[in-house]
């Protein structure tokens, strides 16, 4: 087990070495950072000094090794239009991105493992056909729209919902949370839905596909000869068998909740991340994008790691120690 | 997690949240709260650190200036009660007395030199809001005198922008400079503010949330009756006046044009459309001897001034006013609002002729046109990308192919002010810093000399040169004569209209909407000032 | 006894008889066609996209307007209502958006570049994740591991954040305006470099069992080289699940596409694909010119989940133990 | 022979496809007596999976009991509603499915299966329940049962984990077992002891066994009686040893052929060419007509019913006495 957690932290440090190279190599080309610093009426010359004294006219390599070094030493650099700290930026707005992915990824589980159980269960009723064609809607139409359509009902028509931002939080240490306030739950609803929307039907597509699987398998059939009771079949067996691929992959999903919460995070002016980042492509910081991308990529290597072993609890017969018993 | 565990988890939740609403639920009661959204944000707190409208009005409430401008943008006292010219190189500045900086330091002359000197340091973007070469005296504890090396009728028109700043308290706090874009570490006035207007700013989430406060030890009366306001930057259109319905904000900018209507409609709020004093226009390479990405080659047609008219007869800026723009915008025949030139209305803009556009092509030697390539932004203007789209389908009826380049302003801007000027043909906005037409006929339409660092032609893009217009611009700064003056620049402009150097478009409408619920003031430099915002109380 | 009974390690035997029920069904459906022939929704799905691809490849010929020509555009018919509704006019049946661009032809060639990009995005992705696959699955040790690396870091980058930065570098090497072409090409490497990782997992692990199997030994053995025993024996046992991959992949790619455009990188204004038209016409949502946004969003909607809904019967169908 | 336990009377199986409904099991009837093991043997698809589920009540959508009684010591239990049915299974019939490999859930620890087994039909407390569990452990012959009881299916050889599902199937002291294949899919050697041990069990407790095969060899060793099938119809059904050595139905004839290939699939039957037909072509007459060396017109016309012939009965017209005397 020792081994092998070695082996995956080496794995996850050159992964995370080769993601900084690529994306800082890259970021030269997002644009002229020197024209978001500086005002339209700069002239030229001065424009060339700050190029020159920001070492943006050194040879890529140089650039990176610089980067790196001050990357070990957890200095993350400052920011070009805050003129800020990359890391206390991307500390002030990380638990909005990871409370709202957070959400999204409940609400995902729960509603797409209990539509999908549903969906398998009752395959041939008509509520069953209903979800699966309204579950597609979630990746049948772009997130922004989807976002858009929500606030125009919630927020304009109704009224019900706030349309953007995080509502009150409350200051916990450093960690802001709008889990404590009753304007701060309200401000998650919306945006986790969009985020997890399209998550939610994958899930819920497994979860059927898996169930579906599972209860034709010989153990299923067994313990219903066994005179279980169908409860006990269904939700104890059967889900538990389904739960294990599932878990896997909405852990491996977790990723990519995050990254899209670019998306949603711009629709609904959440104060996260990705709203960070996207701000920092649109105004070419170069210091905030390789650290957002770095700080996507080292979460993503945990999620994965993480998601390897919990399979490994869940699933007996992945357990190494117990080979020996 | 055995039961007992979940309960006790369970009360401890639900007694923090108890707690918390206790908390946040006391001061939002009785206060008359603003709250209000932007599309950018208030990056920095450092008032010398961007010049961008926005910021510079919210920096506005906070922080004062010597002299500043009221709601019709004539100059006003601020911090300076009067001020005179004994001859016309010194000015002396008569300071205004029992002013205090929100942490209770009292304002002197010293500020004054202290803050004269940190604008003009190297990493403050507002250098040119002072003139460079002027030295600041102390006279005595409230006097104090700007000599000048020579005359400049318009020295302290740019003033407003600048915001005197505590000298103590920049030097306690390790701020006496600019921060510049290099710092290894923020400055202590990047995220705080010690100015003396009437507002203090309590929190600064740089992004996120900016929080203003009543200032109680202001000098003066105060319009405004609000005892908070607090700014958010909310960047999608629909989502910012998704806000402003449903009443979660009270002040957006911009309202997108389509959705004005919506807005109007709703009964809670309408949209405030004063004209702006930024003036979009297209500009045109005629600097280069080839054009970059075009099918002529060998030649630069636009150095041709029967093209030039050509395009500027082709493209209906009527109809883009009325379509585009929805009726929010003034066709302009200048580059430079009407209401910052008192003779503006001499000049009429060529009409749009079609048929002479046509011939005007064959003339030039282009009967079946040609093609090339045009710069755009599609996230700086109000419909930037969509006057572009209707520029090319416009040009393509005198048979311009355009391929248009519509990109984020930042790849823009990066393209286009790239060193040596990297566009064909370009759509720009632009707003005099110093309201003046001098900045026009200097930095715009001023001729592009390799090596010099002037800045005279710094944003003539497209390198439209005319030496007249240089000598013209000369004149015009030392002209200190308002009619002669005036003369002076008409006769600039007029050159520019006869060599179709450039295509003014319009002045784009300003786009606010405001609560109807919130009175407020709204003045062509698109700066929303606090201390002229009043609320209904509930 | 006992000591062979703990070791589980042996490959099961395999099972020679199924559950009688489901022998009974594979009798029935023991062809595709058959079991297409029994899933309605199949058959309609099976139609709209047919339709959708045929409108798409027909629109030069049945549009009323060539919505890329700018001289066909003009402003005074902007922003038209669909014919149906008080102002609207022929030939605009659809309406128009504010640069007087008809929304029928404007739909008609959006559905044809993002099928465009779709497909290629697709088969870009296909072709770099079978390859890899292959090569990882058949050589194994180092270069498996270095590929299944490889994997693991794009699988940190999600599609759009790497079409933002291929498309920051590219624009910024070729500068200037991009033609549509190299454009497209841009976001099809995008979705290519983002979408290949679940072919090149998908095929590996089906080579792995493959090349134990006899028929590749065999074919070892007689002397054939690694590159055509891959092609021409192993590749044909991994196209039914690849080409499920696809299927679905395909309405993702779409997808992306339209996402992409939300962030700026997508295709331009100028030249629509349905995720464009998209993009602007959600500006238009409050102001009550909703037909710029929702006949394009029908449309991507239609398209997506008829091909899905192809994808899942596919998935159901080639896959024996669902039967 | 003793006391009846199942009888079953004319079952008939039927799913229903979208070409129409299908007939697996046409009008099937057999008895088990109390302590008696009954074989079934067939080629694959013959009907005799589907007549254990029919029995057990495990016949999943699109198929249903369209005809006939099963009842189980005089009590019809084909027509139950679903709990009263689950509460048979397990309870009154146990059921061991042929892959070891497979029925046991792997996610769940061997003991907690036999307890929560237990549990579902008996008032025993967890504790009591899991005693009992390591007993049974220990009766299906696993050693060191009470440390085994903790481990998880996967830690167990195929030929323990089909003791494990004996254990299961027997926890609950059921009247009537269904054996589906409980050794095809293990090893020779193992196949022996599992059916050594399954005898020992059905004597002891007195089960009477439903013993699923198409392994004539299996039967040969274990079966009291057997019942041929195919085509979903009951061929001949006897006496082992008077099918075994004296068959009288062509096909059983042809099958008998069949016994020292031993551990072999008898899928295909080399003394009788051609195949069984598929459900949808089953033909007119008797099912095994197009195959039967010995056929002649009546056989395509009019389907055989069962004759008492020596100890066994007979679907043949061969041995119709009115025919003969024709």
């Amino acid at each position: 087990m020792l081994a092998f957690l070695l082996r995956r932290v080496i794995q996850a440090i050159a992964v995370l070495a080769v993601v900084g190279l690529i994306a800082f190599s890259m970021f030269r080309f997002a644009g002229d950072p020197v024209n978001q610093i500086v005002g339209p009426d700069t002239p030229a010359s001065e424009r060339a000094e700050i190029r020159k004294s920001l070492g943006l006219d050194d040879p890529v390599l140089l650039q990176f090794a610089r980067y790196a070094g001050d990357v070990v030493q957890g200095r993350l650099g400052i920011s070009y239009q805050f003129r800020q700290p990359v890391s206390q930026l991307l500390a002030e707005r990380m638990p909005a991105t990871l409370e709202l992915a957070f959400c999204a990824t409940v609400f995902a589980l729960v509603v797409g493992v209990l539509m999908g159980v549903f969906c398998a269960l009752r395959r041939d009723s008509w509520l069953a056909g209903l979800f699966q064609a309204v579950s597609l809607i979630g990746i049948s139409l772009p997130t922004f729209l989807i976002g858009i359509l929500l606030i125009y009902l919630f927020s304009v028509t109704l009224g019900w919902l706030p349309s953007y931002g995080r509502g009150d939080t409350v200051r916990l240490g450093w960690w802001t949370t709008g889990f404590l306030t009753w304007s701060g739950l309200k401000a998650l609803i919306l945006p986790s839905i969009t985020l997890g929307l399209f998550q939610m039907t994958l899930i819920m597509r497994l979860v059927r596909a898996e169930m579906l699987e599972v209860l034709r398998t010989d153990y299923i059939r067994f313990a219903r000869a066994r005179g279980l009771s169908t409860r006990a079949v269904h939700l104890r067996h059967a889900l538990k068998n389904t739960l294990v691929p599932v878990i896997t992959i909405a852990g491996l999903q977790l990723g990519s909740v995050i990254a899209f919460s670019i998306i949603t995070e711009t629709v609904f002016q959440w104060p996260g991340m990705g709203l960070l980042f996207v701000q920092a492509v649109q105004n070419v910081d170069i210091p905030i994008m390789s650290a957002y991308l770095l700080l996507v990529a080292l979460i993503f290597v945990t999620i994965n790691l993480v998601v390897d072993i919990l399979y490994t609890v869940v699933d007996p017969r992945l357990r190494l120690s117990s080979a020996t018993a | 997690m055995s039961r007992s565990t979940l309960k006790i988890l369970a009360r401890g939740v639900a007694a923090g949240a108890v707690a918390a609403f206790a908390l946040t639920a006391l001061p939002a009661q009785a206060a008359n709260v603003f709250r209000f959204a932007f599309q950018g944000d208030i990056k920095s707190l450092d008032p010398y650190s961007l010049k961008e409208s926005f910021t510079i009005g919210m920096h506005g409430a906070v922080y004062e200036s010597l002299i500043t401008r009221d709601k019709d943008l004539k100059l006003a006292p601020q911090l300076a009660e009067s001020w005179e010219t004994p001859e016309p190189t010194r000015w002396r500045f008569h300071l205004r007395k029992g002013v205090k900086f929100h942490d209770g330091s009292p304002f002197t002359a010293d500020d004054v030199i202290f803050s004269a000197q940190r604008v003009r340091a190297p990493g403050s973007n507002f250098q040119t809001n002072v003139p460079g070469d002027a030295e600041f005296v102390k006279v005595d504890d409230y006097t104090v005198d700007m000599l000048l090396k020579k005359p400049n009728p318009i020295a302290v028109y740019q003033f407003s922008g600048w915001y005197i700043m505590s000298k103590s308290w920049s030097e306690k706090n390790n701020a006496t400079q600019p921060t510049p874009p290099t710092a290894a570490a923020p400055s202590y006035a990047t995220l705080h503010e010690n100015g003396t207007g009437p507002f203090v700013i309590t929190e600064h989430q740089p992004g996120v949330k900016t929080v203003f406060k009543k200032f109680d030890g202001y000098w003066g009366k105060v319009e405004s009756n609000l005892d908070e306001a607090v700014f958010t930057t909310i960047g999608n259109d629909a989502t910012r006046v998704a806000a402003l319905l449903s009443g979660e904000v009270d002040w957006v900018d911009p309202v997108s044009l389509q959705d004005q209507q919506r807005v109007n409609s709703s009964g809670t709020a309408t949209v405030m459309a004063g004209p702006e004093l930024r003036t979009v226009f297209l500009g045109m390479d005629q600097w280069r001897d080839e054009l970059k990405d075009s099918s002529v080659k060998g030649k630069n047609p636009f150095k041709d001034p029967k093209v030039r008219e050509a395009f500027y007869r082709a493209i209906d800026e009527d109809t883009i006013a009325k379509r585009v723009m929805r009726g929010q915008a003034t066709p302009s025949a200048l580059l430079i609002a009407p209401t910052l030139f008192d003779r503006a209305n001499e000049i009429k803009r060529p009409a749009t002729d079609l048929k002479r556009a046509k011939e005007l092509m064959v003339e030039a030697g282009y009967p079946d046109g040609f093609s090339l390539t045009m710069d755009c932004p599609n996230d700086r203007y109000v419909n930037d990308e969509a006057i572009c789209q209707a520029v090319v389908s416009m040009l393509a009826r005198i048979n311009v192919k355009v391929n248009l380049n519509a990109q984020p302003k930042a790849k823009y801007f990066a393209k286009v002010l790239s060193p040596g000027f990297d566009t064909s043909f370009y759509l720009v906005g632009w707003t005099p810093s110093s309201q003046d037409s001098h900045n026009i006929l200097f930095e715009i339409a001023g001729c592009r000399k390799p090596g010099d660092k002037s800045g005279r032609g710094g944003w003539n893009l497209g390198g439209y040169c005319n030496p007249k217009i240089d000598t013209i611009a000369d004149q015009v700064e030392a002209e200190t004569d308002k009619t002669k003056r005036d003369a002076l620049i008409k006769e600039g402009f007029d050159t520019i209209q006869a060599d179709w150097g450039y295509i003014p478009l319009h002045q784009q409408a300003l786009a606010w909407g405001v609560s109807k619920k919130v009175h407020l003031v709204q003045r062509p430099d698109n700066m929303l000032l606090l201390y002229w915002v009043s609320k209904d109380p509930q | 006894m006992s000591g062979r009974d703990i070791d589980a390690g042996g490959a099961p035997p395999v099972p020679l008889q199924a559950a009688t029920p489901g022998r009974l069904a594979r009798w029935r459906d023991s062809d595709l066609l058959a079991s297409f022939l029994r899933s309605k929704t199949a058959i309609v799905a099976l139609l709209a996209t047919i339709l959708m691809v045929g409108l798409a490849v027909a629109a030069p010929l049945i549009s009323p307007q060539n919505p890329y020509d700018p001289a066909q555009l003009d402003l005074i018919n902007s922003n038209l209502p669909p014919i149906w509704q008080a102002d609207g006019q022929a030939p605009f049946y659809l309406g128009t958006d504010d640069q007087g661009r008809d929304v029928l032809s404007a739909v008609l060639y959006g559905l044809r570049l993002s099928l465009i990009v779709g497909v290629l995005g697709v088969i870009t992705s296909g072709i770099i994740g079978i390859a890899l696959g292959l090569i990882a699955g058949y050589a194994g040790g180092a270069l498996d591991t270095l590929i299944m690396r490889v994997a693991d870091v794009q699988l940190t980058f999600p599609a759009i954040l790497i079409a933002l930065v291929v498309d920051g570098v590219a624009r910024a090497s070729f500068g200037g305006a991009l033609d549509v072409g190299p454009l497209i090409g841009l976001i099809v490497i995008s979705i290519g470099l983002s979408f290949w990782v679940q072919y090149a997992r998908t095929v590996r692990s089906s080579v792995m069992v493959e090349k134990g199997k006899d028929y590749v030994q065999a074919a070892r053995l007689i002397g054939l080289t690694p590159p055509v025993i891959l092609v021409r024996h192993v590749l044909p046992n991994v196209t039914g699940p690849v080409f499920v991959i696809a299927t679905i992949n395909l309405a993702l790619a779409i997808i992306t596409e339209a996402t992409l455009s939300f962030l700026g990188t997508g295709l331009p204004e100028t030249m629509p694909s349905l995720g464009t038209l998209i993009r602007t016409g959600n500006r238009f949502l409050f102001s009550g010119e909703w037909w710029i946004v929702a006949f394009p969003g029908l449309a991507l909607a239609g398209l997506v989940i008829a091909i899905n809904l192809l994808g899942d019967w596919l998935r159901d169908a080639l896959n024996p133990k669902l039967q | 022979m003793s006391e009846t336990i199942l009888s079953v009377r004319d079952l008939t199986v039927t799913f229903d496809t979208r070409r129409g409904p299908l007939t697996a099991i046409d009008r099937v009837s057999f008895d088990i007596g109390r302590g008696e093991i009954l074989g079934v043997v067939g080629e694959s698809g013959a009907g005799k999976s589907v007549t254990g589920s029919a029995v057990i009540g495990l016949i999943d959508r699109p198929g249903r009991i369209s005809g006939g009684e099963i009842a189980l010591r005089g009590e019809r239990i084909d027509n139950l509603p679903p709990e009263a049915m689950r509460r048979v299974r397990g309870r009154r019939i146990g059921m061991i499915f042929q892959d070891p490999l497979t029925s046991l859930d792997p996610l769940f620890r061997v003991g907690d299966q036999i307890v929560e087994t237990l549990r579902a039909h008996t008032e025993l407390s967890a504790r009591a329940a899991r005693t009992r569990a390591i007993d049974l452990l220990a009766e299906v012959g696993i050693p060191a049962p009470e440390r085994r009881i903790d481990g998880y299916p996967h830690e167990f050889s195929g030929g323990m984990r089909q003791r494990v599902v004996i254990a299961l199937a027997l926890a609950a002291e059921p009247e009537l077992i269904i054996a589906d294949e409980p050794t095809t899919a293990l090893d020779v050697s193992v196949q022996a002891q599992i059916i050594t041990l399954l005898k020992r069990l059905c004597r002891e407790h007195g089960t009477a066994v439903m013993l699923v095969t198409h392994d004539m060899g299996v039967i040969a060793e274990a079966a009291d009686r057997v019942a041929v099938m195919y085509a979903g119809r009951v061929a001949e059904i006897g006496p082992v040893a008077a099918v075994v050595r004296e068959p009288h139905h062509p096909y059983a004839v042809g099958l008998m052929g069949a016994i020292p290939t031993l551990s072999q699939e008898a899928d295909r039957l080399s003394q009788i060419p051609g195949s069984m037909p598929r459900l949808t072509a089953i033909p007119k007459g008797c099912a095994f007509n197009p195959r039967c060396p010995k056929v002649f017109a009546r056989c395509r016309v009019e389907r055989p019913e069962p004759i008492l012939v020596g100890a066994s009965r007979v679907a043949c017209h061969l041995y119709d006495v009115t025919e003969k005397a024709a």
